[in-house]
């Protein structure tokens, strides 16, 4: 059996490049990327802890989050092509018209 | 919640018949608000003000018919509501104290009333008028009667509310919302202090029972305290709470402004009751002022007094001028509440509150009858701009208004203090109190006695020069526009309506309503009441006379400066210029509390450009440390700190826009203000 | 027992979720089905099943046959009397919500959809389980249940506006669910369970270093931080109230905090005694206070002040979660109380007013005292309720909340929790300016608006007044709701 | 070395390394594949955890379904790749990988996990696939059916907002 450390490892450094991705690229769509990306990061963890769960907790939790996960792109992608058609751009840095003034 | 209140056992009392006779009044005038309030402009203006004056009229009556006949203590009290096991009392509490402030109370507002159904009579908006006049009086009655400071808060606050009403009662001009503004954000900046006085109250007595408390503080008395215990702290801050509305140093600038609203409404509000409502509260706790608050009492209503009628001496608006002299008179109040002559400052509570309703209402007639100039010119067609209330553009009106000026004289006379009236008799108590306080007390103590007699001559200064600047020498407005001339030469006294409470309120004003001696009030029946506990002085022969000697002085001396009066400006220079400022009380206001709050504002309002500061700071405090670390080994850091400064630049630039818009931005945000909370935290646990 | 059984035996307690969804599925097939879409029937079904499971929860509440503290579902949700009387509050502030929408003429778009009605019935079912969660399953379940809806009914008046509020909110959202996530499967790695509530997963919390305790933790309650838009999770906050209408706002303004903050009360009940978790949420009640309260100070918008105003009450309300006792619990609820009335009024009467001046800037709203008395006046009335004023219920709501937190300052002594007070107090004389702002412009300003006032609005008029009235009348008897408070948090 | 501890490591290197080329690439399409590659990587290690079942999950929702949804939204809404792009970025992500992943990787260094053990494996290949499918109507038998209700509330929300760009009707605002 693999250690357990080396998924918490991974699952850090997918962490931490998901955020990175969050952070830093201006297409709207990269940010969903970056998300998803967090999102596994979290499953990784679960799916490692939960190796020996007699109730499968962390299997099925990660199930839960791939569903959710994909309800919740369907909807970012619904608003992003309304957005495209409004604004006619998906970058982070031109869509500010709400802002402190 | 009950560990927190300590538990206190609260006996309840069921009223009398002169209980509920005292409850009877205090709905009267609510009853009239609800009934005035929301029937408006569908009953005829005359039959308005008529039912709002006859209601005041039966209160009155009513009010000195419990007067002769209470006697002794008659304490009423119920559960107001409960909270689990803590309950919360209301109580009424009637006694000789009380009964006198409700009749002259429910006096002066009766003819305030009689006075307003003329002076409103052709005034705009007049439908809402006396319903919050009614208010008004329904909350000072409630003030005066409650036994528990929690309820007195609830009308303190709401005396509040009607005072902003009516000094915003002509909202459309720009100074009256800003006078009802300011004068409702300095009297809720001292109501803090009350609300943080009622917790104390609660967190150490359990109660805010007025008489419960005067015997819990008896049973251990003040001396045992300490110089910051709890009785004493609470004590200050009743008396913070009373520094908004009793207009004392510093707090007292909007007295001044709130002026703006109905001349009535001044005489009532600013002049008889309303401010009083603090004094009257002090009183009625100074069981709690113990210690250095006494002295720092007497310190403030000194500094009040003389700086207001300084002030006084330098204004031309001529309703200000009374307003600086009420401020200035609350000062008096104030040293006597402080050297601990209860009686002395009630007594002067009271004749103030006639003589000052009479300078105002006098004084009232004269605008009245200015702006009825203004309007007869704009009915010709003519609009011209005239500050009514201007008193370089008046004079003369001793020929024309001669009841006016006599009833005007009257109560000028019993305001600077001349024998054989009222304030006479009134100043000459505070006087002699702070002489006997000065005699036991430090050197210092006898510099706050100087600056009260100096205040004399102040005050019989600028009365004067305001006796002259509106009844003597000729009309000077026509100096000016030569086109007023037809419409002075038909002023006429006013009508009875006005004249009524102007003769009632002056005959109010002389010594024998107070005192058969017109030269001591010792022994003169007030006196002899004695409605709030408090030290008797001895009579000083020389007080008296050195007052008097003071004011006559200062009278002739203002006499002789504005006798021929004629130039148009007094030049503001060097000192005046300082006193037409407020002292800067306003600025140093501004400066020291609302700017930091504003500040503090923007701070937060952009975090983004603090952080960027503070990273370009460091940044810069890198450089500088490389450029020093340069004459030692300019190869090796250098590099080094170029990279950190470029690192932390290039976050500076993403923050640079938090809240711009980015929501990128708002990640970083989140992120590291989260990351710092949770390393402090870990750095703190 | 048998699983079968067993999930047989809990079905009965799942009634108000099984009415809902049906409602939801009325909602679906009449907008299949119906031709025309200008009749109220969404709003019919809708309200019909709200009153009909508010009986049933009532009915609950007060039968004492019924069990107090049941687990049900395999430990998935629990029932006792505070969470049927929070649910209660739900169903008040969704009634009070689907009202606003129908009285009000502006919000038509959602009106007229059935959509609005599906969307908004699933928030609620989602606050509905979050309050009564006892497993992170149904935590982060019922989190999303009641974030995607929200993100889709802000971007729903499809403008450019709207849109992008939309999706700012939902890339925040999705940001605060994934950090929520990782939190999650740390926890579930270092107690080895997602039930919350059992006493062996308490037993391996507490077993857990101190110094890791709180980042886990913080992790996890960083998705219910974002929920209520507390510090430092409420930059989305400001934005998402520009973009989008009232109707929807008034929608992610209560139902959501309430069910959250009632979530957050159990949580905190579980801790109490915890001093790390404590503290942490004292930070962040206290930086809330501060940058809700004085960030609203500068605001010219409406909108945005409203939305600091937002994060400002959060951390008033937060404040009652500190104390973790009895009274800490009742005046938390006693808060949200006044708070899920006096919002909805507040928040209806601006969107009135901006209709009628086309504006949403402060300066617009001159001298409409005048010409709308009454409604001026209402809203006054709200204003002193959320400042916290002597004639209405907020001013005791106030009171209890302070007490709380002074109770509980004089036991520990931690000075972090006096800055909070401090904080707190300066707050709320802060508060006085902002809130006062409007009713200034309403009052003391010359009327200067050329554009006709419409007249016809006698129903908004009763439906703010009877909004209004509960809070009113709350403030001349609030011992009576204190004492059913008293009754009811005992079951914590 | 084991075999098993090879094949871990293998894809952990190729889904971080594809997670990296997503934070990198300046092509959007790339991101897109390179995103594909790290959810197979992930789908791998979920294999090498010994849940079969999840990695299929994760092939067909994830890549089958989100991924093509990606895709859509990514050619719906092309532009020039190098518009988006920054110098500082490259820098900046550097940066904030290594703090978070820094922090993270000192605070979590420590922590006792309290993972549940067993002593052996209590599931082969297709009992983890009976056994999940039992716990999911038993169990969390709620969870199942809420989450049914969510995905019809997306669906329909989804649907209406989508719909609008559709509608030639309706001009703009």
């Amino acid at each position: 059996m693999i250690p357990i450390d080396y998924y918490i490892i991974v699952s850090i450094l997918l962490f931490s490049i998901g955020s990175a991705i969050v952070f830093t690229r201006r297409n709207i769509l990269y940010v969903l990327m970056g998300i998803e990306l967090i999102f596994n990061a979290a499953n990784i963890n679960l799916v490692a802890f939960g190796q020996l769960d007699p109730y499968l907790n962390g299997q099925l939790f990660s199930m839960l989050i791939i569903t959710v996960a994909a309800a919740e792109s369907v909807v970012a992608l619904a608003i992003v092509i309304v957005l495209f058609k409004k604004l006619n751009t998906i970058d982070l840095n031109e869509i500010t018209q709400l802002k402190e003034k | 919640m009950n560990g927190l209140i300590p538990h206190i056992d609260v006996p309840l009392i069921s009223a009398d018949d002169i209980s509920v006779l005292a409850l009877t009044i205090f709905f009267m005038p609510i009853i009239t608000f609800v009934l005035l309030f929301f029937t408006g402009k569908h009953i005829l203006a005359p039959i308005r003000s008529w039912l709002a004056t006859g209601v005041m009229a039966v209160m009155f009556v009513l009010s000195l018919y419990l007067h002769i006949h209470t006697e002794g203590e008659h304490i009423s009290r119920w559960i107001w509501f409960e909270i689990g096991s803590l309950k919360f009392t209301a109580s009424m509490l009637v006694n000789n104290y009380s009964t006198t402030m409700m009749v002259i109370a429910t006096f002066v507002s009766l003819m305030v009333h009689l006075y307003s159904v003329e002076y409103m009579r052709e005034r705009r908006n007049h439908s809402k008028y006396f319903p919050y006049l009614a208010l008004f009086v329904s909350s000072m009655l409630g003030i005066i009667l409650s036994d528990n400071l929690m309820i007195t808060f609830i009308f303190w606050e709401l005396v509040g509310l009607a005072s902003f009403l009516l000094i915003g009662f002509w909202y459309e001009k720009d100074s009256s919302a800003a006078a009802a503004k300011k004068a409702f954000l300095f009297n809720k900046f001292a109501d803090l202090a009350f609300v943080i006085a009622i917790m104390m109250l609660f967190a150490n007595y359990g109660t805010a029972e007025i008489s419960v408390l005067k015997e819990q503080v008896s049973i251990t008395p003040l001396l045992n305290a300490g110089i910051f215990g709890m009785p004493i702290l609470i004590g200050f801050m009743i008396w913070f709470a009373t520094v908004g509305k009793s207009a004392q140093f510093p707090l007292y600038v909007w007295l001044p402004d709130a002026m703006a609203g109905p001349t009535p409404v001044s005489a009532l509000l600013h002049a008889a009751t309303m401010v009083a409502a603090g004094v009257f509260l002090l009183l009625k706790t100074s069981f709690f002022l113990g210690d250095w608050v006494g002295n720092l009492i007497t310190i403030i209503g000194c500094i009040t007094a003389v700086l207001a009628a300084l002030q006084a001496m330098r204004t031309f608006d001529a309703k200000k001028v009374l307003a600086f002299s009420t401020v200035s008179q609350l000062g008096y109040m104030m040293m006597a509440v402080g050297v601990g002559a209860n009686d002395a400052a009630f007594f002067h509570l009271a004749t103030h509150a006639f003589f000052k309703a009479c300078l105002f209402l006098s004084v009232g007639a004269v605008i009245h009858s200015m702006h009825h100039m203004q309007s007869h010119q704009f009915d010709h067609g003519q609009y011209k701009d005239l500050d009514t209330l201007d008193m370089r553009l008046m004079g003369g009106f001793r020929k024309k208004m001669p009841l006016t000026f006599v009833t005007y004289l009257i109560s000028y006379a019993a305001l600077i203090g001349l024998p054989f009236f009222s304030g006479f008799l009134s100043k000459d108590a505070i006087l002699g109190a702070l002489y006997d306080w000065a005699t036991v007390s430090n050197t210092w103590t006898w510099f706050v006695v100087a600056a009260a007699f100096s205040t004399v001559a102040i005050t019989a200064f600028y009365m004067t020069r305001q006796l002259i600047f509106i009844f003597f020498g000729e009309f000077r407005l026509l100096k000016t526009d030569m086109s007023y001339k037809q419409y002075f030469d038909h002023i006429t006294e006013s009508k009875w309506l006005i004249n009524i409470p102007l003769i009632a309120l002056a005959t109010l004003s002389i010594w024998f309503f107070f005192s058969i001696n017109p030269l001591h009030a010792q022994t003169g029946w007030w006196m002899k009441q004695s409605f709030v506990s408090g030290e008797h002085h001895v009579f000083h022969f020389f007080i008296p006379i050195l007052a008097s000697v003071l004011s006559i002085g200062a009278a002739v001396i203002a006499a002789n400066r504005y006798k021929n009066v004629t130039v148009f400006v007094d030049r503001y220079v060097g000192l005046t210029k300082m006193f037409a400022q407020n002292f800067y009380i306003e600025k140093s206001m501004d400066v020291l509390l609302i700017r930091p709050v504003m500040l503090v504002a923007e701070l937060c309002g952009s975090t983004d450009r603090w952080i960027n500061h503070l990273i370009h700071g460091k940044a810069y405090f890198i450089l500088v440390l490389a450029q020093c670390a340069d004459v030692f080994d300019r190869w090796i850091i250098d590099g080094s700190v170029h990279l950190v400064s470029a690192i932390i630049n290039g976050i500076g630039s993403f923050f640079r826009s938090y809240l711009k818009g980015n929501v990128q931005q708002y990640f970083y945000f989140t992120f590291i203000a989260f990351a710092l909370i949770l390393v402090w935290l870990a750095w703190y646990l | 027992m048998n699983i079968l059984d067993h999930i047989q035996e809990s079905l009965q307690y799942l009634a108000p979720e099984g009415m809902l969804v049906l409602a939801l599925l009325a909602v679906l097939f009449a907008d299949m089905f119906q031709a025309t879409r200008k009749n109220a029937v969404f709003a019919t079904l809708t309200i019909g099943c709200l009153l009909s499971v508010g009986v049933y929860v009532g009915y609950e509440l007060f039968d004492r046959n019924s069990i107090p503290n049941v687990e049900f579902m395999s430990n998935m949700l629990v029932q006792n009397p505070v969470i049927l009387f929070s649910k209660l509050l739900l169903i008040i502030s969704g009634i009070i919500e689907i009202v606003f929408i129908q009285v009000y003429h502006y919000s038509q778009y959602l009106r007229e959809r059935g959509e609005t009605y599906m969307l908004f019935l699933a928030i609620l079912l989602g606050c509905f389980f979050l309050v009564a969660s006892v497993n992170l399953f149904m935590v982060f379940l019922s989190l999303e249940l009641i974030s995607v809806p929200s993100y889709m009914l802000v971007a729903s008046r499809l403008d450019k506006k709207s849109t992008e509020a939309g999706m700012k909110y939902l890339l925040y959202g999705a940001f605060a669910t994934g950090v929520m996530l990782f939190g999650i499967s740390l926890i579930y790695g270092l107690t080895a369970g997602l039930d919350l509530f059992s006493e062996r997963w308490i037993l391996a919390f507490a077993a857990i270093p101190v110094f890791s305790k709180w980042i886990v933790l913080g992790l996890v309650l960083a998705a219910l931080f974002f929920k209520t838009s507390l510090f430092p999770f409420h930059p989305w906050t400001p934005d998402t109230y520009e973009g989008s209408s009232w109707g929807v706002l008034n929608i992610l303004s209560t139902l959501p905090k309430i069910a959250a903050f009632i979530f957050l009360m159990r949580i905190s009940a579980l801790f109490e005694g915890m001093q790390s978790y404590s503290i942490l949420i004292a930070v962040i009640v206290g930086f809330s206070l501060l940058v809700g309260n004085f960030s609203a100070l500068v605001q010219q918008n409406v909108r945005r002040l409203m939305a600091y105003s937002s994060i400002a009450q959060g951390g008033f309300i937060g404040m009652a979660l500190l104390g973790g006792g009895d009274l800490s619990q009742q005046s938390l609820i006693f808060y949200l109380v006044t708070y899920l009335f006096s919002v909805p009024v507040a928040l209806f009467i601006l969107d009135y007013f901006e209709h009628i001046s086309k504006g949403d800037a402060v300066n617009n709203f001159k001298g409409f005292g005048k010409k709308e008395p009454i409604m001026s006046i209402i809203f006054v009335l709200v204003m002193a309720t959320l400042i916290g004023l002597p004639p209405t219920a907020g001013f005791f709501a106030k009171i209890f909340v302070f007490t709380s937190v002074w109770q509980y300052y004089e036991t520990i002594q931690s000075p972090i929790l006096l800055g909070v007070i401090c904080v707190a107090v300066a707050g709320t004389v802060a508060s006085v300016f902002y809130y006062m702002k409007v009713p200034y412009f309403l009052f003391f300003k010359e009327f200067e608006n050329t554009v006709i006032l419409t007249s016809k609005h006698k129903s908004s008029l009763v439906f703010v007044s009877l909004t209004m009235l509960p809070v009113v009348v709350l403030f001349f008897c609030p011992d009576r709701l204190m004492d059913l408070l008293k009754v009811i948090v005992a079951y914590i | 070395m084991k075999l098993i501890e090879i094949v871990f490591f293998f894809f952990a290197i190729q889904l971080l390394s594809s997670a990296l080329v997503i934070l990198f690439t300046r092509n959007v399409v790339y991101a897109a594949i390179a995103l594909m590659s790290t959810l197979l990587g992930v789908a791998a290690l979920f294999v090498v955890a010994g849940s079969d079942l999840l990695a299929v999950v994760q092939l067909v929702v994830y890549v089958g379904g989100v991924l093509i949804l990606l895709l859509f939204g990514v050619l719906y809404t092309y532009r020039d790749p190098e518009s988006y792009f920054e110098k500082k970025h490259v820098l900046l992500s550097i940066v904030t990988v290594v703090c978070i992943a820094g922090a993270l990787l000192f605070l979590l260094s420590d922590l006792p996990f309290n993972y549940p053990q067993l002593e052996t494996s209590p599931h082969d290949a297709t009992g983890i696939t009976k056994r999940t499918g039992y716990l999911w109507i038993t169990n969390n038998l709620l969870v199942f059916e809420v989450v049914a209700v969510f995905l019809l509330v997306v669906l329909v929300g989804a649907g209406w907002i989508a719909s609008h760009v559709l509608d030639k009707s309706k001009k703009d605002v």
